[in-house]
Formats: structure tokens, C-alpha cells, sequence
């Protein structure tokens, strides 16, 4: 049964790294790909995190307002 | 505050010398009165003098059953349990329990896990109660989700959903660790079935296949193989598995450092490439592509993942994908928690069985580490771009953990070598692995 | 606008016409015509005249059914439904519910039971249709959730997570007058067997006990006991139970006040002692354990009930702690009380029981106010602190509604004096009293 | 980079060298060995060379099972599946579901539903996966919630809890326009029995009534109907419902516009009436009483529709309408998106059939439209305030694209004239039109 | 069976308006016998939104705050 | 029967006595344990509504501001 599970072992691990290996490659050719036909995709956005910015702005100002009136 | 002791005291012994008294006779008098079930029906209730129902309470009181352990019993599933399970065993089992609520309390170790099955543990463990056979409500909850996989299944689509394979995505190649640290479930099946060749454990191939598992530092995917392969190890295997996962900053780091040198520990990686959100949101239909291409049984599982990737990655469905990351995952945490509690009952758990898998999930755990490690300086030797070595070890899976131990092993050496970004990748990875992994036992089975 | 009038009534004309006619020939002609099922399923459709087509329609009507009563029919649990019940019954039903909707929503009485308990009721007397039926939608959440327990046992967790027990560890003594109020459940019991006895009522034993439960002012767990003693009386204890729950602050005042001296509803409590996280935290798992130990048949509820407490008081797993007090408890709120309103047919609720239960059920809470008051005096009588016996009518638990009423009546004493937190002490050990009842219960029957 | 492709091609050429040379000769002689099954259990796996497993293996492969489809293979479900539809078939259905995904994300079409569609669809189509049969999990969600009819009830909970009738209560008379609409219904009945009596297509009457209904242009009275009437069409059915849905500003303005003057499109119509809070609490108990007078075969739709509504309107249960319009729609959305999906698989949606729902659904939504628009121009003439004939259009449903359609039309013609609210009310008025159609249909057959 | 549908269309349409023209006229009615006996339901009500507004003016105010900041 | 549902009365009442008297003396047992063993889970705690200080803090700001561009 031991051969039997060593056998498994490499029908296992040759499964896993094929899969995996595989993926690489097709996402490696997918990134080529996408980088010819839609390069506008890869440029850099602008940041979309407006309202956590503004809200950070809000906190800083209060931060501030609150040290002027403390101090 | 003494008189109400005293006035209470008086009650209480009113209630309590004829239950102290009966017990005594009822106890030194059991062998000639075989109870057959656990909870005898009272149907002619009628005719009960009050010291028969109070010595019918007593006989249904936990503290009785715990101290009277019958021969031949069943559980309310219809599994047997010996008197030792009844009773020392219940104790040991509750005792355990509360290990696992220590555990994830004092120390943080998968609480979101352990106290549900910790707190199922310990309702699966109480004497006459039924609550974890049919009708029971943790019963119910386990024929719900566990024995359909829908659990499982759907604890993945959260995962799916809130995971960024972004770091993936940015150095595909990593992804080769996922692959290697599943020599960790290979590996074990191999060792288990030595030592059970060798006598020192009785696992058949199948049960030592599902035990392997463990060493895929994933939770649902263990759960998943378990109700699938080897259902009475459930309970062991899911312990087994998020303990581990919990304990992943004790486990690695030494088998890290032993494998690696100072100087590989401190090779810096190079900024990675970037990636649009368009590859982000093709990223699970490629992979669940090349699952129905090479490997269907893996389906249900790294379908769902990418189901929760790809709702979380399209960008349109934001309620769906929040639902799915908070709600649902929360819902369905809490009953597969409690469902895989029943199998701490200490008829399930208390069995030879538990000590190999513990055991085994452990050396799992370490040659997967092992192994990511070790194919991490393979590959920085070959590869053009440098690799450290260390974020092999979190292929492994147990996200995010075993990416932050990598970056805290690797920051030991070097505080300003900052390696999270670069470890996310195999760490993700390793969550793909193991579910192929799983998918090969599925077809071999 | 009246040109659209009279333009609709031309175009209603075509259809109504006929439909009375028919209708007129039909009500003459029905007795030559039986009836068997109530939806005749049509087989040959093809040969029907436009006529046919039209008196099949009115026949589906419920003006028709409700007009038109049969004898011998069944409803579509199976169940027989007398024509009064098919007619009269509904229209009466209906009425009910619509008072409970104003119970609900004008006078603010329980509404997030009130209002889906009456809906589900409302779609449980509609003709013809198949709701609580099987493959219907209430009756597919009816065996979803109540006939295996599961709603009440979800809700109980939901509970657990919702309550501070920190009023009652800071005294815990308290927790007797939560023990005492309880005598409304098992004087209820003496009481219903008596009048059964003088042939004024018509219930078992058994019943008896399950309806003597509503005096535990415990919504889940009246639906749980009646769910496993006496099914057929759910939806009358349910309604009873959390209708007397919504009436706490009309029925307890006056036996309050009756049973007290202005000087006795004056009394100060001191300041409790401070209550540590961690106490709070070791009081799930020990009132676990004293139920594992004494009575382990109250495990169902007293488990949920304190899984939910200890994922709360845990604070390692707010997620989810917060899923169990919003999402969780929710939806289960809705399911729950649409099937359990689904006993709300006229078929079930209009049966001369019905009017037992609400009766008993008011004595039941009268009783227990009392008997929590009167452990009031005494404890105060007898303990070194003072204890104002108007906490003690809290013990009925109807958590936080009761405690609100002892601590208003206490004030309009003496606007100073605040027993609120006092109050809610036994007002969560009532809730821990009627679970350990309904335990006994349980263990005997 | 190329040190890491040689190597791996090393590593590569182990596994993929003898899995090629077997599977040529398997190829070749695959006429000789019969498959039965689809998945072989392997009952005596101790005496396989490595060479067996890899062909096992490759047999096992979702490439091998496309590229070597067999002739009376059943799918999970026990249905049959022709070699078509396990190669080329599933070739194309997954081509179908990713133009699903292309439109719900590009395009912006229906995304909440059309992606867990798709999604569904994508995995119905894994070849050896057993993700729809009994014990795969979409095969246990459809299980759990569309055979049984859960789901779409609960969805049409959230819509109704969702949905404001103000619109509607501000101008009833509007609600003639959502009644002339349902024209889309039963004319298509008519087309579609008559292209069946001259062999165009070959549905029964039942199959035809069902298709019918997805002029009603609402997804979950479609699911309702299709899993009723005509279970076997329900994916194409869905598919179609929500696709048009989606469609709904490209389908509807080019009739709306033929059918219309200018001058027509220009009509502003005057403000509406007060609408007080009250109005909306007793709106959903008028309807269905409405329902349970007149048409209690519509009870489990209408029933859901205003449960939610009233949850919603009578604002003493804020939690309780929150959670349906979020948590329980959401987790409803998924389920049941999934569970349809699974009819997309080959051998249920690549039938002859498919063709002629997709036309008969494209028809029933312009006839419905047509009915819609010239209602409003009679409306309007008879009528002593101006009625826009376009809102005519939003009788449909598609809440709320048709009346936003209806108002960009209007707007083209007046920038100034605001249709919007006005066109809600038909709009609303169309969802209880059509639910009243799926009764009348449920009561015919 | 062409007929057949034919005449469940009709059977079908005239429900459908049955149904909508008795709720047209049930609303009607209902609408002014609220009207007549429940008039304060139909005052104005004091706008609600008083959390909304307060968070535009916090908005607000911060905005204005920081455009004087940063000039 | 009365006779047997009084005997059931007695019982149920002993038995939830029984039940809260033990669970009152074990609380308090437990109480005097956790004091003399972990006295520091006893003492004052720094208040942890840090978050809902500085949210008032942030309310209270605003509507000063409010209050001074108003006036
Ligand atoms: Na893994
Ligand atoms: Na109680
Ligand atoms: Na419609």
C-alpha cells in the first residue's frame, strides 16, 4: 500500500504543479495580451478614495480645531 | 446575608435530603435496575409518588449520568459510547472545550472558529440532551450544511470574496510555492500510510488521504474532504486543522530559519508589476477555466471561490459581494462551527484515531512549510529576479497568517526588508493548491 | 374622470355579467353539486366553453369559497376545517389580525413578533390557497424551522447576544426572585388541571403543563414547549404569550401596588458591586455547566442562550456577535413569526381551547407578578441590604419591559429612586428560571 | 524568467509525456472500452500501475470528457445528455454565460441576477462535476429554494419592502395602464398556441402560458411560474425575464415612439395628490384583501409582495424591513441566481425549445409595451386630467428601468417635463398586474 | 386550442382589470374617507431629515474650512 | 390528577430554586476567586469609547461653528 501511496504522491504533487504551473503561464500571456489590446486599463487611475480622503480632512481639521480651543 | 443562607439552606435541604437519600439507594441498587435507554418516556405518569419523580429527576440529572455510565448505550445520533465515554470521557472532552476557548480568547487563535466549535463541543458532550441527533438543533444545523457540503462551500464564496489575489496577480510565478507546500498533504498521505503499514496507526488509504489533507492549512477545504472521505474523523480533522492554522507563528518560523541562511533571509524583492482591475476580474474565470479543463473534481470548491472572487472583482454587485464577505460568511461561520462541535462529542473524539491525526496534522504542517521554503531557494536560484526564500513557507495557505510570518521572520533579519506584499502572493496561491489537491483525492476516491 | 367611470364599467360589464349569473345558478344548484377537493385541478381544459372558463374562475374565488362553505374539507396541512371555520371563521380571523396590527403599530405591543405573527395568521385563512400547506412558503418555514426546533433555539442565541448579565452578577441574589416569579408557570399548572378537573376546561396533562409555560413571559421558549408538548396549541400560546409580554406594563402595575406599602415602593437599593469582563465572560460557561449537572434536558434552550452570551461576552468575535444580534436574529424573527401565524388558520385558533389558553395565560403572568413580588418582601424581610420588592415583579422576565414597569411604578413613589438596573437583574434570571422550567417540563413529559 | 521555463518543462515533461502517449492510444481505443458512467468509482485501487492512474486521471479531465463525448450518458440530475451537449454544447453555454457576464458588467444589464446567472450557468456545465445533481451544492440550494418556491416568494419580500406605492396611491387610475400592460401576457399566449398549431414551434398550452408570463417583465413571478408550470424551460425562462429586463431602454423606445405624436410625447400631467402615511400603511392589506376575495391562487406572490411592503410601511419594525431589504434579498439573490443558473447547463438550454422562449419573451415584452402606450392614449382622451401615453409603457414592470425609459423619452421631446413619478405609479401597478396574471394562470392549470 | 387561448385571454385580461379597476376604486374611496375622518394625516409634516441635514452642514462647514486652508 | 400537579408544582419550583440558588452561590464563589486572584480585572478602566468621544468631540465643534456663522 505504501507504493501505492508514493505513487499517489507523485500523480498529486504532478497534478497541483501542472495546475499551478499552467496558470502561470496563461496568466502571464493573459497579462501580455491584455497589456497590447487595452493598455488604457494599466495607466494609473486617479484615486477613487475621495470620501475616505475628505473624511480624513475632516478628522485632521477637528483634530486641529480641537487642539486651537484646548490650548 | 447569613439569614437568607440560613432561610435558603432550609428550603433547599426540603428539596434535597430525599434527592441525597434516593440517590444513595438508587445507586447502590442500579445493577438490578438495567436502564436500557438514556431517556426513558414516562408514559403513565399518574401513579408517580413524589419521591418516584424526584428520584426520576435525579436518574435524569447530568450529575447521575455522569456517575452511573451504563454498558451498551447509543447517542442520540445512534452510535454507541462506552461508560467511559459517559462519563470521564464527557469530563476530559468539556475540559478540552475550554482549552479551545483559552486558546482562542487568551491568545487569539482563530477565535472566529474555535468558539463555535468549542461551544458545539460542549453541548455534544451533555448527558440525555439531544442535541446533536435528530431533531437537535446542532443536529439539525449538521444534516442543513455539512452532509450536502453547502457549508463549507459557502464559507469559501466569502473567502472568495474577500480575498485581493492582486499580489498574485502582480509576480505570477509565486504561485509555484502554492504549488510546492502542498507537499505537505502528499507527503503525509505517504507517511501515514507507512506508519500505518508499520502498525503504529490503523488509517486506511482513504482516511489517511483525508487526514493529509490537514496539511493544506485550510479550514473548509479540511471540512469539505472530511465529510466526504472519512465523516468520523470530522471532528478530530477540523480541530486538527484550525488549530494549526492558529498556531502557524509557532510552527513555521523555526523550520524557516532552519532551512535558510541570514543572507537568503534578507534578499529584497523588486517591485512587482502592476495589474488593472481587468485582470483582477478574469483572474477567477481563467482559473475556474482550466479547473473544468484539467481538473473537474475540483470544481465545487475553486468554483466557489471564484464565484466570490469574481462578484467581489467585477465591481457591479458591490451588495452582493458585501453580503457575501460579511453576512452570509458570519451566518454560515456560526453553524458550521457548532455542526463540527458535535464532533467533539467524546464518542467521536475520544477514539486512537484523534492522537494520529493530531499528530500527522502537525508533520503535515511542517513539510508543507518545509517544502514551500525549500522551493523558494530552488526558484531563486533559477529565477532572474531574486526570491526569498521565506515566503515559500506561506504557501502553505492560512491566510493571512502565514504571509505575516514570513514578513516578520524576514523583518528579524532585516526591519526594513518588508516582504507582506511579495508572501500574499504564494499564500493565495496555496489556497488554489489545496484545493486541486483535494480535487485529486476526489477522483481518486 | 367619470367618463373613465363609465368608460370601466362598460368594459367590467363583460366580464361581470356572467360571473353573477353564474354565480346565482350555481349557489341554487350546489348541493347537486359536491365539491371534494377545494382546488379541482382541470384535466381536460380544451373543451370548456368561455362560460365554464368563467364559473370555474368565480368557483376559485374567495368571495365564492367564503360564501359557499363545505362540509368535510380539508385544509392543506391535511387538516379538517368545519364550514364555520371555511366562512364565519375567516372573516373573523382576519379581524384579528387586523387587531393585532394595531396592537402592533398603534399602541406599540411586541410589534417585531405582532406584525409578522398576524400577517402569517392573515395568509393562514385565505381560501383555496396552499400557503401553510406543504410546498406552500409558509409551510416549507413552518418545517424549515419550528417542527425541528430550530427558530426558537436561533432566536435564544440572538437573546444571549443582546443581554448584559452584568445587573445580575453585580447581585446576583436577585436571581431568586427571577426563581420565584416562575410559580406563575407551575401555579398555572395546579390551576388549569383543577379547572379541567371541574370539567370547566378539556386539557391533558400535558397541555396543561405547555400552556402554563406562557406565565414564563418568554416568547421563544412558549414556542419551543408548545412546539414539542402541544403543536396544535401554538399558535394560541404564541399569540398569548407575546401579546401578554406587550401587556406587561397594564396587567403588573396593580398587582404591584396591591401587594406593597408606598413605604416598601420607596425602598433604596444600594450601589451593586463592580462586575469584572472577566465575570461576565465565566457566566455562560457556568451556567452551562450547572445545567449539564442538574438538568441537562434544559440544555437546548439554556445552550443557545448562552452561546450567544458567550460570543458576546468573548469580545474576540464581534462579527459574529453582531450577526447574531441583527442578521441572524432578524430573519429568524420573520420566518418565525410567519409560521408560527400560520396557526393562526381559523381552523387551529378557532377551537374552544383557544380561549382556555388566553385565560390561563393571564393568570399565568398574574401569578408569577405576585409570586415575585411577595419573594420580594420576604428576601427584603430577611437580607441585611434592602431589596425593594417591586424588582421582584421583574422576574417574570419579558426582558426589558418589565424591568421598565418596576422601575416606573417604583418612581412614581419616589421620583428619585432608580431601580432600573436593579430591576433587570431578575429580569435575565427569569429568563434563565422559565428555560430551567421548561426543562422540568420536558424531563417529564 | 527562461531558467524557470526550462526547468519547469523538465519538470513538466515528466507528467505530460506519458499523460500524451496515453491518451492517443486511449483515443484510439476508446470504441473498445465502453464508459457507462461518467465518474468510475475505483473500487480496488491497490493493484494500479502509476500508468493506470495517470490514464485514470486523464480520463477524469474535463479536455478528455469534451473531447470524448459518449452516447446515453446521464447527467447528475439522472437526465439524459446527448454527445452534442457534453462537447460542443458545454463549449458553447460557457460562451453564453461569459456574453452574460459581458453585459452585466459592460453594459451594466441586470448585474445583481444576470451574474450569479451566468455564474450558475458556468458551473452546470463542468463535465464529471456534480455541482446540480443531489448533494452538489447548486443541486441543494435548488432543492432547498426553487422546487419548494421559497425563493422567489422571499425576493418578492424585499421588493415589496423595497417598494414605495406613493406613485401609485398619488394617481390610481395610473393603475389601469400596469393592467393594460399584462396584455403582453396573454396576447403572447395566443401567438405562441398559435405558432404552435402551425408546427413553428411545438409547446403545449401549459408551456406556452408559462413562457407567456415573461411578458410580465418581473424576474421572480417568472421563476415562480417556470418552476410550477413548466420546470424544464425554467433557465431559458429566467434568462430570458431578466435579459429583457435589461434590454428594457432599447427594446421599448422605438415602440413607444411609433406609436406616439410628438405632441402626445410632449403632455405634462398635472401634480398629483397628497399621499399621507397612513394611505401607504393600509395600501398593502387593501390589495390583499383584494386578492383573497377575488383571486387567492395569487396569494403566495401578492401575499410575499405586500408582507414586505407593510414591514415596510408601517414603521414600528425599521430592523425588520432593513433585513429584508438587504441581508436576506441579498443572500435570497445569490441562491437563487446560482440555483437558475443550473438550468443553463447544455442539455436544458441547448433544446429546441430555447429558441422560441427567447422570441416569445421578446415579443411578449413589445406587445406589453404596445398595450401599455395605447391605454395611456385612450386613458388620456377620455380622461378629464392629460395622461402621457408614455408612461403607458412603464405598466411592464422592470421596476424601476421602464419608468426611468418612460421619463428620458418624455424628455426628449421636453427637457423640462419631468414623467418620472408619474410614470412610478403604473410601473408599480405592473408588478401586482402581473401577479394577478401568474394567479389566474396558477388557477387555470 | 387556438381558441381555447383566445378565450383565456379574454378570461385573463378582464381579471387583471378587474382586479386594478376594483383596487382603482377601493384606493378612491379609501383615500377620501381618510381624508374625511383622519384630515391630520395629510397636514404637512415637519421635514425629518434632520440627521441628513445636520451631516451636509458638518460637509459643508468642513469645505468651507478647508477651501480658507488652503488659500 | 390535581393531586399529581401539585407534586409536579413542588417539584418544578425545587428543582428552579435549586438551580438559581447554586447558581447565586456559585457566582458569588466565583466573584470572591476572581478578586483575589485577578484583583486587576476589577479596576477602573481607561473608557474605550475613544471613538465616540472624538464623534461628539467632531458634533460638538460643528455646531459651535454653526452656532458662530449663524449668529
Ligand atoms: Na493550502
Ligand atoms: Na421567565
Ligand atoms: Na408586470
Amino acid at each position: 500500500m505504501i507504493i501505492e501511496a508514493i505513487k499517489y504522491m507523485f500523480l498529486g504533487m504532478g497534478i497541483v504543479f501542472l495546475f499551478l504551473y499552467l496558470m502561470v503561464v496563461v496568466l502571464e500571456w493573459q497579462h501580455k495580451l491584455l497589456l497590447k489590446y487595452f493598455p488604457e486599463h494599466f495607466e494609473e487611475e486617479k484615486p477613487k478614495s475621495d470620501r475616505r480622503e475628505r473624511l480624513k480632512k475632516v478628522a485632521a481639521i477637528t483634530a486641529a480645531l480641537h487642539h486651537m480651543r484646548n490650548s | 446575608m447569613r439569614r437568607r443562607i440560613i432561610q435558603f439552606l432550609l428550603a433547599l435541604a426540603v428539596v434535597m435530603i430525599p434527592i441525597g437519600a434516593i440517590a444513595t439507594v438508587s445507586h447502590m441498587t442500579k445493577q438490578e435496575q438495567p436502564v436500557t435507554t438514556q431517556a426513558p418516556s414516562s408514559q403513565e405518569y399518574e401513579s408517580k409518588s413524589f419521591t418516584e419523580m424526584l428520584v426520576n429527576f435525579w436518574k435524569q440529572t447530568g450529575i447521575y449520568a455522569i456517575l452511573n455510565p451504563q454498558e451498551g448505550v447509543k447517542n442520540a445520533r445512534g452510535d454507541e459510547i462506552t461508560p467511559f465515554q459517559q462519563s470521564v470521557g464527557r469530563v476530559i472532552m468539556i475540559a478540552i472545550t475550554f482549552v479551545l476557548f483559552y486558546l482562542a480568547i487568551a491568545k487569539g487563535f482563530e477565535p472566529l472558529l474555535l468558539i463555535p466549535i468549542g461551544f458545539g463541543g460542549l453541548l455534544a458532550n451533555i448527558p440525555l440532551a439531544n442535541i446533536i441527533g435528530d431533531g437537535g438543533f446542532i443536529g439539525e444545523l449538521f444534516k442543513a450544511g455539512i452532509e450536502n457540503e453547502l457549508f463549507p462551500i459557502l464559507i469559501f464564496m466569502g473567502v472568495g470574496a474577500m480575498t485581493d489575489f492582486g499580489p498574485l496577480l502582480a509576480n505570477p510565478k509565486t504561485a509555484l510555492l502554492g504549488a510546492a507546500a502542498q507537499f505537505g498533504i502528499f507527503g503525509t498521505l505517504v507517511g501515514a500510510v507507512a506508519l500505518s503499514q508499520l502498525g503504529i496507526f490503523d488509517f486506511s488509504l482513504q482516511d489517511a488521504a483525508a487526514i493529509s489533507i490537514i496539511g493544506g492549512a485550510d479550514g473548509p477545504t479540511t471540512v469539505f474532504i472530511a465529510s466526504k472521505l472519512a465523516p468520523d474523523l470530522l471532528g478530530a480533522m477540523a480541530v486538527a486543522a484550525y488549530s494549526y492554522m492558529a498556531l502557524v507563528p509557532v510552527i513555521q518560523p523555526p523550520i524557516m530559519k532552519a532551512l535558510t541562511t541570514p543572507e537568503e533571509r534578507r534578499i529584497r524583492m523588486t517591485t512587482k508589476r502592476k495589474v488593472s482591475q481587468l485582470e483582477k476580474m478574469l483572474f477567477p474565470l481563467t482559473v475556474l477555466l482550466l479547473t473544468i479543463l484539467i481538473l473537474p473534481e475540483s470544481s465545487p470548491l475553486i468554483g466557489a471561490l471564484t464565484f466570490g472572487n469574481f462578484v467581489r472583482e467585477s465591481k457591479v454587485v458591490e451588495r452582493l459581494s458585501k453580503t457575501l464577505q460579511n453576512e452570509l460568511i458570519n451566518i454560515v461561520t456560526i453553524f458550521l462551527g457548532l455542526s463540527v462541535g458535535s464532533k467533539l462529542a467524546a464518542e467521536y473524539f475520544l477514539v486512537p484515531e484523534t492522537l494520529g491525526i493530531l499528530l500527522l496534522g502537525l508533520v503535515a504542517f511542517s513539510i508543507g512549510t518545509a517544502a514551500g521554503v525549500i522551493m523558494g531557494k530552488i526558484m531563486n536560484k533559477f529565477s532572474k529576479e531574486p526570491i526569498n526564500p521565506l515566503i515559500g513557507a506561506a504557501g502553505v495557505s492560512a491566510v493571512p497568517m502565514a504571509a505575516r510570518v514570513a514578513n516578520r521572520v524576514g523583518m528579524e533579519e532585516d526591519p526594513t526588508n518588508v516582504l507582506l506584499m511579495h508572501a500574499m502572493g504564494p499564500n493565495v496561491a496555496g489556497v488554489i493548491g489545496s484545493a486541486v489537491a483535494a480535487g485529486v483525492y476526489l477522483s481518486i476516491f
